[in-house]
């Protein structure tokens, strides 16, 4: 499959869901569908991955700061050039997402990573633990949050 | 010995500290005898907060930061942010540099092979060929050192461009170079692919198969050796590759004597594609003028590092400073695939596997928290402070 | 055809060749002209716009102003911070900084002989004694 | 015998201190001979000494969960032994101290007590790479050990005596390695394994098990330890090199006959793979008693003729 078939293919699953998601063309290999209905998220990775267009290149969570109150979630897909980005968007305090690590195995330690950085939950996640923060660092703070305060930590009984 | 201390079954732990690893990463493997029955991996050891302290950066300085993401394949993480930037900025490296920079990456990649291939040699311990491929490693090393003073972090890339040309001096000496590693790497493959003692430690052991490397995600050899293909110089060329194309080395076993072999034979396309770029090297100047205000937008790149693909989000919001930076590195998706592998080997395969996938985890390992005198914002702790916090939290604990 | 021994060629080699070990602190080896030790500053063209000290990723350069219609200043330069990427090199569009090649054994007992200072240096030592740690507060350009 | 002598030739030469020195020394020379084989500097002469002298003056410290009665002794029952074993044998050329029929096998059970005494020491140990390697350990023992001591009883069938300075007197008019060239390999190879040098380390391979049975061990114990395992480098070698390289009659055939041994010893490390614990155990078993019942073979047969 060369890249515009790719693009094509991707498409077409996506508009299957029309009424979920927003389909918008960045870049031309890139294709940037925000998903408006979080419960179709899944069934769309479904989509893809049966397609063979479900490699899982990484999870992005975006902090859109206190102002929007929102978070974003970013899944970028990327079979062959071409990028396929799906956008969620969650409130800033107790957003959650659905896990695809049912789906895909490998998007568990995206998952934990966007759940102990950003305090996204993830529903269906079986494997909570921490990933890379220490064992002592404070339940409820979020390092990569844009109010997360360095400051706050030298305050934490012991130091991290 | 006493009831509650008796082990039932035995739960190695490797690492944070073992002679096996020369980073810090934590494993627990259980064993039952000397054979693998579970595994487990923890990691975070090496995390220096990469991503959030690049929130608080220039965009120039953020350059070296990422350089120093990883200390063997510093030069690709410092060329995916220099390509991600340039794509916001809508500038486009002059050819030359483009040139340069993929050179100094497929140079980079001689030199992390050649240093994987003495790190499995002695996990393997197979003390001679470990010390013969440093030894031979040394000569990237200095190429590398004449070509961009030094011979790590060598900050060739500049946003737009390089900062380093060559001279005909240069050219001739990399040539040389580029030859005496050619014939080496012969005797290595040979040395890999023929000695029996070796490939009892590698022959059929770590076995991947195609779908298994599909569905965890690997990359990079990794996939490769598993007959996966996947390697982003051929997929979706990049930079100088679109001009410069390359061949991707494949292999069916997924064994780790395939990853060995995979990795080996990829660096005969390193050495032509060097030559190649030497002999048409483009004319014109090294870099290409880019705002210091970077523009509003979101960048993806992707690219082919030494251990699989590297990934690299930017975004940015106008200002110089990057409002979000996420990098996943190759490491995260094959050692979680791998890791599962070791299930079911013996206890002494268990440190070749791991090297099988030329674990890198300071790659891995970036985020967290920044205390940080650099920018003084109220809210960062200075070097003083963070100093006083440290005599009194000893201090404290002493008492 | 697998076999034993395929590293004899080598080893049986290196018996008489000399060790590949470098005999560094007896010998000094020979650098390469692009190597990047120590900041040298020069400044006869020196403007003080602080580009450099702005672009340093590890502040290890500070620019004072004392002046500015005289263009009085001077710089310091903390070599434990350094971390010789070369980037105030190429910031600098009055080429007055260069890295040495020669100097780069720059270990040292002394803490203090990591702090360098540039420039007006007669000038700056009043403003140096008013600070008791001898850190000179930097003076934001730009 | 003078109790003068006695006392001196334990304490002094050719026991005790010349045993110790002359280990530390042929440790010393296969780290070099290895480091040169790589193309490396290699350590200077007082290297080994160094360490011990460093590791004596340190710290012992006794880890939780341990008998410590056995944590101490067991250092020193394994040099003792590997010390007493240096009596029986021609070292530096010269005849054994003390002798009587059927040492040699008393000589090889000293010899494997410091390889005993560093697995229990192991199992004594409540650590998890100790464990491991004790089992490796006393597993590697019980693979090489029945080999090493069929290839040994070669030469003492020829001699037609099991006393060490009988067959020794008999090697030196006879090179057996000409005879019994395939008794001499699985003697070599069953010396590497009895010393735990690579392909054989398995038992304390660093990057699988830290240090093996020895993990726990830091200060006066792990300087014993070594030092035991320099005592049985040099017992070893002079066994192998009286036995096989046509006697040694004086102490410059000494020198120059365990050098060229230990020279074929760092040749055979520098250029194998360690072997996994199942793999030692299946070389040995499956080619190692095979060869050496062979050579037996084809020693009776000849006798009988």
């Amino acid at each position: 499959m060369n890249s515009q078939e790719i693009l094509t293919l991707a498409e077409a699953i996506v508009g299957a869901w029309d009424w979920a998601t927003e389909v918008s063309h960045p870049r031309p290999n890139q294709i940037d569908v925000k998903v408006t209905h979080l419960n179709e998220l899944v069934p769309i990775v479904v989509g893809l991955r049966v397609k063979r267009l479900g490699y899982l290149c990484a999870i992005v969570g975006l902090d859109l700061g206190p102002e929007v109150n929102e978070m974003e979630v970013l899944y970028h897909f990327c079979p062959g050039d071409v990028v396929i980005g799906l956008r969620v968007r969650i409130p800033r305090q107790g957003g959650a997402v659905p896990s695809l690590s049912e789906v895909i195995p490998s998007a568990e330690v995206f998952e934990r990573e966007l759940h102990e950085m950003f305090g996204i939950e993830i529903t269906g996640l079986r494997n909570t633990e921490r990933l890379y923060l220490p064992e002592r660092w404070p339940e409820g703070v979020y390092p990569l949050r844009k109010d997360f305060d360095p400051a706050s930590l030298a305050a934490h009984e012991g130091g991290v | 010995m006493p009831e509650n201390l008796a082990p039932k079954r035995f739960t190695i732990p490797i690492g944070p500290q073992h002679p096996a690893l020369k980073e810090p990463g934590h494993f627990q493997f259980t064993v039952d005898g000397e054979v693998v029955t579970s595994a487990y991996v923890r990691l975070g050891y090496a995390h220096r907060g990469i991503e959030k302290a690049a929130e608080e950066r220039t965009w120039i300085q953020n350059l070296y930061l990422i350089e120093r993401i990883c200390g063997i394949c510093s030069h690709i993480h410092a060329m995916a942010y220099c390509l991600a930037v340039e794509s916001l900025a809508n500038v486009e490296a002059p050819p030359r540099a483009q040139a340069i920079r993929v050179l100094v990456a497929e140079l980079e990649r001689i030199h992390s092979h050649f240093l994987w291939i003495g790190v499995s040699a002695h996990e393997a311990g197979f003390e001679t060929l470990f010390m013969y491929s440093w030894r031979d490693r040394e000569t990237v090393m200095d190429l590398l050192e004449g070509l961009t003073g030094n011979r790590v972090n060598y900050s060739a890339n500049l946003l737009g461009g390089v900062k380093f040309d060559l001279d005909q001096a240069q050219m001739d000496s990399i040539r040389k170079g580029v030859d005496f590693l050619e014939e080496r790497t012969h005797h290595y493959l040979d040395v890999i692919m023929h000695d029996s003692t070796f490939l009892q430690r590698t022959r059929g052991i770590g076995v991947m198969t195609t779908a298994q490397a599909e569905v965890m995600g690997a990359v990079g050899p990794t996939a490769r050796a598993s007959n996966v293909k996947r390697d982003l110089r051929v997929e979706a060329p990049y930079s100088a590759y679109k001009t410069f194309p390359v061949q991707m080395a494949l292999d069916t076993r997924g064994d780790l004597e395939a990853r060995f072999e995979v990795r080996l034979n990829e660096l005969f396309e390193s050495f032509r594609l060097i030559r190649q770029i030497l002999d048409n090297l483009p004319e014109g100047p090294l870099v290409a003028r880019i705002p210091r205000r970077i523009p509003a937008g979101e960048a993806v790149v992707r690219l082919e590092a030494p251990r699989g693909e590297v990934y690299y989000f930017v975004k940015g919001n106008g200002s110089d400073k990057p409002e979000r930076l996420k990098v996943r590195t190759p490491t995260i998706c094959n050692l979680t695939s791998v890791i599962r592998l070791a299930v079911g080997h013996q206890l002494a395969d268990v440190p070749m596997i791991l090297a099988g996938i030329d674990p890198c985890f300071s790659c891995n390992d970036r985020m967290v928290q920044v205390r940080d005198a650099a920018t003084d914002s109220q809210k960062m702790l200075t070097w003083e402070q963070l100093r006083q916090h440290g005599i009194d939290f000893y201090r404290s604990k002493a008492k | 055809m697998n076999r034993l021994g395929t590293m004899l060629p080598d080893v049986f080699r290196s018996v008489f060749r000399p060790p590949a070990t470098e005999n560094y602190p007896f010998v000094r080896p020979e650098k390469v002209e692009r190597l990047r030790g120590l900041l040298k500053f020069d400044p006869t063209n020196c403007s003080g716009c602080g580009l450099c000290a702005m672009d340093c990723p590890a502040k290890a350069i500070e620019v004072t102003m004392i002046d500015r219609k005289t263009k009085k200043f001077f710089l310091t330069y903390h070599t434990d911070r350094c971390m010789f990427c070369g980037q105030c090199v190429v910031t600098c569009n009055k080429s007055s900084l260069r890295m040495s090649n020669n100097e780069w054994e720059l270990a040292s007992l002394d803490k203090n002989s990591f702090t360098i200072y540039f420039g007006d240096k007669p000038d700056a030592e009043p403003i140096l004694a008013g600070k008791p740690e001898g850190q000179p507060e930097p003076v934001k350009e730009g | 015998m003078n109790v003068f002598l006695g006392i001196s030739s334990l304490l002094i030469f050719p026991g005790g201190l010349f045993l110790v020195v002359s280990g530390l020394l042929y440790e010393w020379a296969d780290h070099k001979m290895l480091a040169l084989l790589q193309n490396r500097v290699g350590p200077r002469w007082f290297q080994p000494f160094a360490d011990t002298l460093k590791l004596l003056i340190k710290e012992e410290i006794i880890p939780d969960g341990v008998n410590p009665f056995m944590f101490v002794g067991l250092p020193l029952v394994a040099l003792a032994g590997a010390l007493t074993a240096g009596l029986y044998v021609p070292l530096a050329g010269l005849a054994p101290t003390f002798g009587f029929p059927g040492d040699l096998i008393v000589v090889l059970y000293l010899l494997s007590l410091l390889t005993l005494g560093i697995g229990l020491a192991g199992a004594n140990s409540l650590d998890r790479f100790s464990l491991i390697g004790a089992t490796r350990t006393l597993t590697q023992v019980f693979s090489y050990e029945a080999p090493f001591l069929l290839a040994l009883l070669g030469p003492a069938m020829v001699a037609g005596s099991w006393q060490i300075g009988k067959i020794t007197a008999y090697a030196a008019s006879h090179w057996l390695i000409l005879t019994q060239p395939l008794g001499f390999l699985v003697a070599l190879i069953g010396l590497m394994g009895k010393l735990e040098l690579p392909p054989f380390d398995a038992p304390e391979a660093s990057t699988e098990i830290v240090s093996g049975a020895m993990t726990e061990y830091s200060g006066r114990g792990l300087a014993i330890f070594n030092l035991g395992r320099a005592v049985e480098l040099v017992v070893g070698l002079t066994l192998v090199s009286a036995f096989y390289l046509g006697g040694l009659s004086n102490p410059l055939w000494f020198l120059g006959k365990t050098l060229v041994l230990l020279l074929a010893l760092v040749g055979i490390q520098s250029l194998l793979t360690r072997l996994r614990i199942d793999q030692t155990v299946g070389l040995w078993w499956r080619y190692g008693v095979l060869l050496v019942l062979v050579q037996w073979l084809i020693v009776i047969l000849f006798r009988g003729m």
